[in-house]
């Protein structure tokens, strides 16, 4: 498939957020200021390209060759906590105010950068489509999550019914934003792209 | 003739309904038998009363002395007996206390050969002292007048408001007609206080009325005065928007046009404003016309004075159509701040076939957007204000809202806006 | 000690990301819940086991990788037994060791045994029915069927004559799964206040 | 207490949305008149279908009667203009109760619902009953233009006749209760991107421009479901990027997915965007 077919499914047809329902914890922290929602998102964006290339090489390179396929995820989740472990460590004073460095061993643990990892690795494809689809999928999923702050604030303006504020109005709006989503589908970029 | 200037964004053309009171000459209400001075007719405080039951006064003696920031002197406007003090709700639903004054004994000002006094001959100090002590206000806010000319600093404009852009409302357009020379004096004493030239002068008008007011133009182009045309939009009668459209940068000083009879007549012949002319218009009244009345007289012998009723009002509102505030009954005494008393029937509750509904739920067209002359946007401090957050309002510039209600007045969903947007202060 | 009234699917909607994707199926969902429960669980014995020798930066860390440890152990348990299911679960399987719910307990959660294991199975308990629950709505609805596991001569889906032939397909794919969660929650939050 | 202002101006918005009705009648008429009961039919369940859940959950949840703003009474006669007439019943009721329920009434009633409730629940059954909506062979090349104009192709019921559409804009626009920003933004790309990329596989500028325009919904779309004040930017320049992102849409899913109309997905996805391009529009005056 053709790098702009890739970018076009992992950013609309196979959106990590409302397609895969990947890294729905931080997206749905409502909770969260929309000023920190952003930055944890862009924090879990910036791990995924390499993640995902990452990914590849360990499946190309190291577990296939070695015959223990079925070691992928421990791998993997290694290869997660190690710059957990360092900046933990490391962190001798308290965290500084929250810049994306703060973000980044909680966005480590969000399944939506491993997600982008097994799923690179499961659709088969090569080091440049993994690094490829791994920006798309962080390009999909950093505008999944600025339409939704943008629509969160219209939500909290209008003032929701009672019992549905917080997570259920959350959730609800992210299935309509998914059925939005719908219509542009792998086959609709297949037939654009010819 | 250069073409008519306004202020640059939003603003509504209301349907202006003045052909109702526009060529009735000014005439002079009847003196009523009670006469009701409340003590706060200006923006700040209420005055002190001086005065206590059963005491004589002579018209135009000083019976509340202004204290506090914005609190200007109240006279008698009628000899007599004082009967009581009591507490009154203003139609803008202040409460203040006010004296009540029974008509007995001769006048001593009206109907008396007065010494007319060459204004030129005071100092900058004298003039201030003598608008200060006869309690002028302006007419069309009520901010004393001597505060604001004392506060002004060094203006180099001064603006005669003579646009009047709510509704209904005539009494400063029949002022020039009749009055223009007084006016313009007043101007031109103004004028002497901060040394402007007479061409820092701007006459004020909407560009509609040139015609009708060919006399003062012509007097103010005597003078030296310069005429500005304006265009004929609410609110263009608002000092900010006069000075957005006019002042172009320079420090301007806007004073109403009865406002500024108000200081001719306490500079020049010594009286102190006691009387003001008010618009009774409106389809509910016989007669619709322009009073010059005495201040405290009853909203229901001024309308008496216009031939009573005719047919039961919609809704009855003292001062103009966008701003002014609905009252129950007509026994609301006349004070200094109000210019207009309207009787509205049942189809001038809206403008051009515009259905009347109750209020209904926002639907986001943006029109409010389009109105608010502040470039705010109403819809969306409502909603936080029914949410209640602070914060938003102030990133939203809520304090910059001057309540024109223009937002409110194109709204399909009929939702009271400014009362929403003057709630939102308090949150 | 085991509390299901805060509910932590239904009202924090922790630990959705593997589940929500993959309860289009009433025994997807089953297997699902179960394993989030054992992984919960063992996670849980390991880490009150090391607790004492254990400096406070490594929970996570370790807390990651025993997950992943016991899911890999799971995985293959379910390809040998449950072939065709676990394929259709696909990745989701492997993400139940980052799940959201175990971190935040790694981070909040009680340390010692006697709190944390009940507690444990407490929060794994209620996701599981939460996910049974949204699975249920959206297998009946969405496809008119209710899968289970065969056994003897039950072929085991469970057809519902009218929904059957024309369902309300969208609440198989990704805004039904949103949906479905959002009005649940909606009632669980109506039946706490 | 009666507060200032004490004079309004312009339709209220209960006028404005009973004015959006009667100017959709004619079409309707029509429609039964050229496709017979079926439409009709259709037509009634979804009008019915809206009004009854409207009621239900305002008189159960809100303790409020809001049938009287007339929006729900639009959104049904919108949901049957844009399914085909031959359509089973159970389409026209369940998009109406997803319209209502769903994407209006959860988030508060009239006023607050982000997505058009009837393009909502046009997608809703679009994608739960995909059958319905493929593009059917039949919509072949226009031959005769005064054909369309008058009896229009087997599409939906409100493609029937793309004038009477247009007429009741006219009133629409002449009293402002429509912007002429999205439609003409909405028309404006749609044209341009069909003009340009429809005949793609044979080569550039060769696009069949009259089918596109009649048919597929585009100008019941463009004219009456995009211009909803309630899911439109609030300023002139948000309205034209809105008009101009449905008409790309709009032609992308229409000219390569396998559905007959492209309209509905496309302003559902703008409508998502409009808290974003009110957001970046802050500036503008109006």
């Amino acid at each position: 498939m053709s790098y702009a077919g890739i970018i076009l499914t992992w950013v609309f047809a196979n959106n990590l957020v409302l397609n895969q329902l990947l890294g729905l914890c931080p997206f749905l922290g409502v909770s969260r200021s929309p000023a920190a929602a952003l930055r944890f998102a862009l924090a879990s964006a910036l791990l995924m390209p390499p993640f995902a290339l990452a990914a590849w090489a360990l499946e190309r390179l190291v577990l296939v060759p070695l015959g223990v396929p079925f070691l992928q995820l421990l791998v993997l989740v290694l290869l997660l906590v190690l710059p957990l472990l360092v900046l933990r460590l490391r962190a001798r004073r308290p965290a500084p105010a929250p810049g994306i460095g703060w973000y980044l061993p909680q966005a480590l643990s969000s399944c939506a950068v491993l997600g982008v990892g097994l799923l690179a690795t499961s659709a088969g494809y090569g080091a440049w489509s993994s690094l490829v689809a791994g920006a798309a999928a962080a390009g999909g999923y950093l505008l999944a999550v600025v339409v939704w702050s943008a629509l969160r604030e219209r939500l909290d303006r209008h003032g929701v019914p009672r019992p549905l504020r917080g997570l259920p109005i959350a959730l609800v709006t992210a299935g309509l934003m998914a059925m939005a989503f719908l219509a542009f589908d792998e086959l609709l970029f297949k037939n654009l792209l010819g | 003739m250069s073409q008519a200037r306004t202020f640059p964004r939003g603003g509504v053309r209301p349907p202006d309904r003045k052909s109702l009171s526009e060529d009735q000459p000014i005439r002079k209400a009847c003196v009523p038998s009670f006469a009701l001075l409340p003590m706060r007719q200006h923006a700040g405080e209420p005055a002190r009363c001086l005065v206590s039951p059963g005491e004589r006064v002579r018209e135009g003696m000083l019976i509340g002395r202004a204290e506090g920031p914005g609190a200007a002197n109240v006279h008698a406007s009628v000899p007599g007996l004082i009967r009581e003090v009591l507490e009154v709700v203003l139609p803008s639903g202040a409460r203040t206390p006010a004296v009540r004054i029974e008509l007995d004994g001769e006048f001593e000002c009206t109907g008396r050969p007065q010494t007319a006094r060459n204004w030129r001959e005071f100092i900058r100090h004298e003039l201030l002292e003598r608008i200060e002590e006869k309690g002028v206000v302006g007419l069309g806010g009520g901010q004393p007048t001597a505060a604001k000319l004392r506060a002004a600093g060094r203006p180099q404009l001064l603006l005669v408001n003579g646009v009047e852009s709510e509704p209904y409302l005539t009494a400063d357009h029949r002022l020039l007609v009749e009055k223009a020379a007084e006016v313009l004096t007043g101007a031109q004493i103004v004028a002497s206080l901060f040394e402007l030239e007479p061409a820092q002068v701007l006459l004020c008008i909407t560009e509609d009325r040139r015609q009708t007011l060919a006399s003062a133009h012509g007097q103010a182009a005597a003078l030296g005065f310069r005429v500005e045309p304006l265009a004929a939009r609410y609110p263009q009668g608002e000092e900010q928007q006069l000075r957005l459209a006019l002042a172009g940068g320079l420090d301007a000083l806007v004073l109403n046009v009865g406002t500024l009879l108000a200081i001719y007549e306490a500079v020049v012949w010594g009286t102190p404003l006691i009387e003001r002319v008010v618009t009774v218009s409106g389809s509910a009244v016989r007669r619709p016309s322009n009073l010059k009345a005495r201040l405290g007289t009853r909203l229901r012998e001024l309308v008496e004075d216009c031939g009573g009723l005719a047919g039961r009002p919609e809704r009855i509102v003292v001062g103009g159509p966008l701003r002014g505030f609905a009252v129950a009954d007509l026994e609301a005494p006349l004070t200094k701040e109000m210019a207009g008393v309207l009787l509205l029937g049942r189809g001038e509750l809206r403008a051009r076939g515009s259905g009347t509904a109750g209020e209904a739920a926002c639907i986001g067209c943006g029109r409010c957007i389009e109105a608010c002359p502040w470039g705010l946007r109403p819809l969306e401090l409502y909603h936080w204000i029914r949410e209640g957050e602070p914060r938003e309002l102030r990133r939203l510039g809520l304090e910059r809202c001057t309540e024109c209600g223009c937002c409110a007045y194109v709204c399909p969903s009929r939702i009271p806006l400014v009362r929403w947007l003057a709630g939102g202060r308090w949150l | 000690m085991l509390n299901l009234r805060d509910n932590p699917l239904l009202l924090y909607a922790l630990g959705i990301c593997p589940a929500l994707a993959v309860s289009t199926r009433v025994d997807n969902a089953l297997v699902m819940g179960l394993l989030v429960l054992v992984v919960l669980m063992g996670t849980t014995l390991v880490m009150a086991a090391l607790e004492p020798v254990l400096p406070e930066a490594l929970r996570l860390p370790l807390a990651l990788v025993a997950a992943a440890g016991l899911v890999t152990a799971g995985d293959l348990f379910l390809r040998t037994y449950l072939p065709g299911l676990r394929e259709g679960l696909g990745i989701y399987v492997q993400l139940v060791a980052v799940n959201c719910l175990l971190v935040g307990r790694t981070e909040t959660g009680r340390r010692r045994l006697s709190e944390a294991a009940p507690e444990a199975f407490g929060q794994g308990a209620g996701f599981c029915l939460g996910l049974l629950l949204v699975a249920l709505v959206r297998e009946v609805l969405g496809a008119g069927t209710i899968s289970l596991f065969p056994v003897g001569s039950f072929s085991g889906t469970l057809r519902i004559g009218g929904l059957a032939e024309q369902p309300v397909r969208i609440l198989l794919l990704a805004p039904g799964a949103f949906l479905v969660l959002g009005y649940l929650a909606a009632l669980y939050n109506r039946s706490r206040s | 207490m009666i507060s200032a202002p004490h004079l309004h101006a312009g339709p209220t918005s209960r006028r404005m949305m009973l004015s959006v009705v009667v100017c959709l009648l004619p079409a309707g008429l029509w429609a039964v008149v050229r496709y017979g009961p079926p439409a009709l039919y259709v037509l009634l369940a979804s009008i019915a279908a809206s009004l009854l859940t409207e009621l239900a959950i305002a008189a159960l949840a809100f303790r409020r009667f809001t049938l009287g703003d007339g929006s729900a009474a639009l959104t049904g006669l919108l949901i049957g203009f844009t399914l085909p007439p031959a359509v089973p019943l159970y389409v026209p009721i369940a998009a109406a109760v997803f319209a209502i329920a769903v994407v209006k009434m959860t988030f508060g009633g009239l006023g607050r619902n982000w997505m058009n409730p009837a393009l909502g629940g046009r997608v809703f059954v679009m994608f739960s009953w995909p059958v319905f909506f493929h593009a059917s062979p039949a919509a072949g090349r226009a031959d005769s233009l005064l054909r369309w104009i008058w009896n229009g192709t087997p599409g939906a019921i409100g493609d029937v006749s793309a004038t009477l559409l247009v007429l009741g804009s006219v009133y629409l626009f002449v009293r402002r209760i429509i912007r002429w920003e999205t439609p003409a933004a909405f028309i404006g790309s749609f044209s341009l991107a069909v003009w340009a990329f429809a005949g793609l596989p044979h080569g550039f500028f060769r696009g069949d421009l009259p089918l596109y325009l009649l048919t597929g919904g585009l100008l019941l779309g463009a004219l009456y479901q995009a211009t909803d004040p309630v899911t439109s930017p609030l300023t002139r320049v948000g309205r034209l990027v809105f008009g101009a992102g449905c008409g790309l849409l709009a032609f992308l899913v229409r000219r390569f997915g396998p559905y007959a109309e492209g309209v509905a997905p496309a302003v559902v996805f703008m409508n998502m965007l409009v808290p974003l391009i009110n957001r970046l529009t802050r500036r503008a005056a109006c």
